[in-house]
Order: C-alpha cells, then structure tokens, then sequence
C-alpha cells in the first residue's frame, strides 16, 4: 500500500546522467516513501528520450493517487504525452506532466507529495515553482 | 494501388541518404541530432518491414507512426508518429487522392495539435501544410507537388523559429532551413518519385 | 581567443551526474564554441557543492566577456556566491549567478552566449525562462 | 584569554557527537546532510589546527570560518564560514566580553545577508542573534547563555521555514526543530563548556 498512499513521481530527461541525478536528489529529499521512475536517453542511449523507457517509468512510479511528471525540452515533454496517450484509458486521468522545471520541480513536486498532497497540490506546487 | 513496401523502400533510404545533411541543419539551429533521429526511425520502420506489409493499408500506416513514436527519440518522433497514425486511422484500405489530401489534412491538423504549433513557427508544418492544401484543390502533378515541397522547405530559412530547439535561439534561428521542413520535403519528394516510376 | 569572443556558462549541480548531464545537453546545442565548466558534489563526492570545484569551473568556463553560473538549489547558490566572492576584484564583476532553473537555464543561456551576446542578455535570457 | 585549541577540540568533539542527530533533524525537513556536512567541516578544522593555532585570533577565526566554507559542502557551509569569518574580522587579538557581544552582532548580519534569510525562517539565525543580543546586554551568564541557546533552537520547532530547504516543506515544516538552530546551540554551549571548565 505504501506505494499508493503518496503521488509518484516521474523524471524525464534528455539525459540519462541528469535523469538519475535528479533522482538522487529527490531521494535525499524523501527516501523512499515517494514512488519515483526516471529516464533518459533516446533508444539508442544518447541525448533524446525514449517513449518505451518513459512508459516504464510511469509503471514503476504508479500510484493510485496520481503520477506527476517533470520534463526538460520539447521533445521530453512531447514524448511524455505520447507515453501518455498509450497507457490505459483509466490510469490516463491519473497523470500530469508539469510545466516546471525538471531538477527543482523534481525536488518540489517529491517534497510535496511525500507530505501527501494530491496530484493537484503537487503539480501545483511544482509549477508556482519561481527559481529562488 | 501504390506498393507500400517500395514506398517505404524509397522513403527510408531517401532519408538515410540525407542523414548528415538533415542533421548539419539541426546542428546550426537545433542539437545536432535530427537526421540521425530519422534514421534510427526509418531503420527500424525497415527492420519491421514484413510485419508491416501484412497489414492492411490503415494498419500498416498505424504501424509505421508507432514504430517512429518509439524509436526516433527527439521531437519528430511523436511528431511524424501522430502523422502517420493519423493517416492509418483517416486512409480507406484503397484511397483515391481525394482520399489521401483529406487525411493528409487531418494528419497536419493532429500534428499541430501534438506539437501545439502553428503554421509559419518554422517546422515541418510549413512543408505538409501547403502541401496537403494543394492535394485537395485537385490539379496535383507529381512536378508540382515536388516543387512546393521544395519551396515550402526553402521558405522556412527566412523565418524566425516560434516552436522546437530553433525557438531557442530567437532572431537567430533566422537564415537556416528548419532541418524537419526539409525531412517533409525530402519524404514527399521520395513518395512522389517513387509513385510516378511506378505509375 | 575564441574563449574570449562568447559569455562563458558554469553548471553548479548538488548532482555531479546532473552538472554532467546538463553539460552534454549544451554541448549538444552550441558545441565548443562557447566556454563551459560545471561541476557538482560536496567535498567527499556526495549530493552537495564544493566552493572549489566552483572556482575550477569558473576559470574552465572563464570569458573576458564574463561568466554566467546556473544553481538548482539554496547551498549550491550560496556556494557560488562564496566562490564568486573570491574571485580576483576584476573577474567578480564578470560573474552573474542566474535566478533560473539549471537544465533549461543552462541550455538556453548557452544558446544566447553562442550566438554573441552580452553577460546581461545571456542571464536575462536564462531568468525570462518560463518553462515552455 | 581563552585557550583556542582547547575551544575548537570541545566544540568539533561535540558537533561530531552530535552528528547522527544532527542529520536526522535534517532527515525531516531536509536532505539527511547536517551532521554529515558539520563532521566534514569540523574534521577539516581539527586537521588544520597546528596551522590555525599559529595564528593571531583574528586570522584563526577566518581560517577556521575559510575551511567551513571550503569543505562543509551544503548551505550551512558559507554560513558558519561567514560567521567565523567576520568574527575573524571584527574581534582583536584580545577580545572582551564586550568586543565579543559587538562581533558577534556584526556575524550574524553577516550571515543574514549570506542566507538572504532574516530572524524567525526557522534556520541557525534564530539560535546565533538572541545569544548575540544577550551577550550584548552584560549580565550573561554560562547557564544563561547555554539556556538561551537550548530554548531558542526549541523554539524554531513551531516555527514555518521560509528559508533553504526546509521551507520546500511548507506547513508541514511546522513541529520540527531547525538542524542548523540545533548544531548551532551545541557549538554556544560547548564553547560556554569549554570556557567555564577553564576559568
Ligand atoms: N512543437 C513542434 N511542432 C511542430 N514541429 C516541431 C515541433 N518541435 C520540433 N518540430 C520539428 O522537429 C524538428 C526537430 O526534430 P529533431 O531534431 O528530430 O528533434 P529534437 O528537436 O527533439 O532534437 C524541427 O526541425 C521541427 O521541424
Ligand atoms: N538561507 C539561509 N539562511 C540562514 N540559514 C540557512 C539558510 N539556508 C539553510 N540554513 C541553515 O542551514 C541548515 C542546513 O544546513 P545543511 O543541511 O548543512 O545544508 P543544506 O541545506 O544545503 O543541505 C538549516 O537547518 C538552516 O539552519
Ligand atoms: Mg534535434
Ligand atoms: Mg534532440
Ligand atoms: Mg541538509
Ligand atoms: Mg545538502
């Protein structure tokens, strides 16, 4: 149950090293009480994103109560929507993508949810995000 | 009908042999990265080949857009994916060109939708745009669709980039072709080609 | 010269995988042509910043034309500020610390120091950013 | 005068104690490093500490406050190192009781222009200017000092954080004492500790 009591979160990337940075830094934040997926990297590996690795990612940070995703460029988020479209119609509803940006809304968007705040609190909160 | 397989014969290896250019285009406004995202894409619409040609015409168009959705990697992925979906999904099994310009426009009006861009923002709408328009109003040459590709691509270098990488770099983006008006150019220009050798 | 004619960037990550990784994404974008250091990790390689490391990426990005670092979160910014301050008098008035998001500040400032802006612009650039 | 060695073997042998609680008050409202961070700068005074001692007080006071800001690694580095720093530049060689209260005022402006933070965000700050304040006033005793310092670093529990990373956590910071209010009152009373044991 621990997994559905708190929003996930979904970090994607054009980079896998910034994809997995981000994610140390959430979990310095949060431990391991915020379901958390990332990715990074075209299927080749290199700069770019992967639709199929993105869809992974939503899966292992799956919550009941939402997914929230934070993307850097275009095409991370043009390809976060297309991964969205392809999940199942009833887990559709239950995920955002942010319009923040990826290294402090991760961090913003995981603090928050940890508290337990719904998907709504939680994009929210990622996106008033004003860089400090 | 036109043979799917050579079309898409002709395609992939129109954009494999322009691979460097289309990613020397990116490189100047952009990250370098487009023709080698078509590539992967088309290589992997080539792989899939067989599986591909026991579709059905709507399927097999499905099919193609998934295979680019999930292996090109950049923006043009979702972008040609949802264009070629849109296509399977607007395309009768056996469609005559009426038939093609109505999806053709519904396709650009999805990718539009997908990239929440316009026309005149400097991408491969300026190039599918004007040339599904000029589909439907009927006196479509091979020639003439041709040369719109060409100068639709060619009109995008004066613009100033709205929408993708290139609207990075603002007023600067001014003075180069967007590197995806050129890979619609060089996609039309292929179907052409391949259409009249066969016809 | 060439170091000279184009604004400088500096990436200063909690992260070293995150500075690394936003560091390809600009490099990617503007190639060499414009002076790039980035660095991340406290003193022992763990999540934190390094006023050290922060001086080696400011002399590895530096540019007569001056240098604008990117932070993601508080210490990373107030450890720049330190580094800053210790600049030679000369240099300090050609370093801003950018009120913009790492990965897309860096990406675009770099993008605006390539094509030959000003110090001001290149960080006007960075903090106008609203995530797209 | 005080015995500087002795000062910063009480204070560093007390911070490094106290490090796993330090770091789990941070595990709350922070990311998990306080008492890992003060370890590293506190060990990294310890192994300079022939260097430091033979200096003037001044200069040592910016040595040590230099080597904080060079190996704590988080955003209590630059600000414990600014505080020891201007206490470096404010304090003579031989300070009174009255010279300390006036330095120390002048640190933590110092550090409330390092942090941007002011009194009352929940941080060190809260801890560090009401024991300033009370130094400042003359009837400041050992107990007195050390008491102060405990209540005002319990008093940052109710408190909202608006500054550093606590204040991502909003409200819910709220019922949670600050780490850098509490690393901050063992470093006051384990110098109020040292002092009194020597006089
Ligand atoms: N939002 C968008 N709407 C329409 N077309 C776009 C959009 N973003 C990018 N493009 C097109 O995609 C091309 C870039 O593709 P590519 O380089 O493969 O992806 P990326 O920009 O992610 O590296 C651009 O030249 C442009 O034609
Ligand atoms: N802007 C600030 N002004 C004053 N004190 C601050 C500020 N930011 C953080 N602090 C103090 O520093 C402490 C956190 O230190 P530490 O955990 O070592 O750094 P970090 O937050 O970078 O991980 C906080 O508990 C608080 O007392
Ligand atoms: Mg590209
Ligand atoms: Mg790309
Ligand atoms: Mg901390
Ligand atoms: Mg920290």
């Amino acid at each position: 149950m621990r997994a559905n009591d708190k929003v996930g979160i979904v970090i994607v990337s054009h980079s896998p090293d910034v994809a997995r940075g981000t994610a140390d830094m959430v979990r310095q934040m949060v431990g391991e009480d915020v379901p958390l997926g990332y990715c990074g990297g075209n299927p080749d590996g290199g700069l770019g994103t992967d639709v199929a690795k993105i869809l992974k990612a939503i899966d292992e940070a799956w919550s009941e109560k939402g997914v929230a995703i934070l993307v850097d460029l275009g095409g991370a988020e043009t390809n976060s929507e297309m991964a969205v479209e392809m999940l199942d119609p009833e887990r559709q509803g239950k995920v955002v993508i942010c319009n923040a940006p990826i290294v402090e809304g991760a961090v913003m968007a995981a603090t928050e949810a940890w508290g337990g705040a719904s998907l709504e609190d939680v994009r929210r909160t990622a996106e008033e995000l004003s860089p400090q | 009908m036109p043979d799917l397989g050579k079309m898409l014969d002709v395609v992939a290896e129109r954009l494999i042999a322009h691979a460097e250019e289309l990613t020397a285009l990116d490189s100047a406004i952009g990250d370098a990265d487009h023709g080698l995202n078509m590539k992967r894409g088309f290589e992997a619409v080539l792989a899939d080949k067989v599986n591909i040609l026991a579709k059905p015409l709507p399927e097999a168009l499905k099919a193609i857009g998934m295979t680019l959705v999930m292996k090109v990697g950049g923006a043009s992925g979702p972008l040609y994916g949802t264009l070629f979906m849109t296509l399977g999904k607007e395309l009768p099994a056996e469609p005559s060109l009426a038939d093609a310009a109505r999806a053709l426009t519904a396709a650009v009006e999805a990718v539009k939708a997908r990239g929440k861009a316009d026309f005149d923002n400097k991408t491969m709408l300026d190039v599918l745009g004007p040339v599904a328009r000029h589909l439907g109003n009927g006196s479509a040459t091979f020639d003439s669709v041709r040369k719109l590709a060409h100068d639709r691509a060619e009109a995008t270098v004066p613009m100033k980039a709205i929408k993708g990488r290139a609207s990075f770099l603002g007023e600067r983006s001014i003075g180069h072709m967007d590197p995806g008006a050129r890979s619609s150019e060089l996609m039309i220009t292929a179907i052409c080609d391949g259409l009249e050798d066969k016809g």
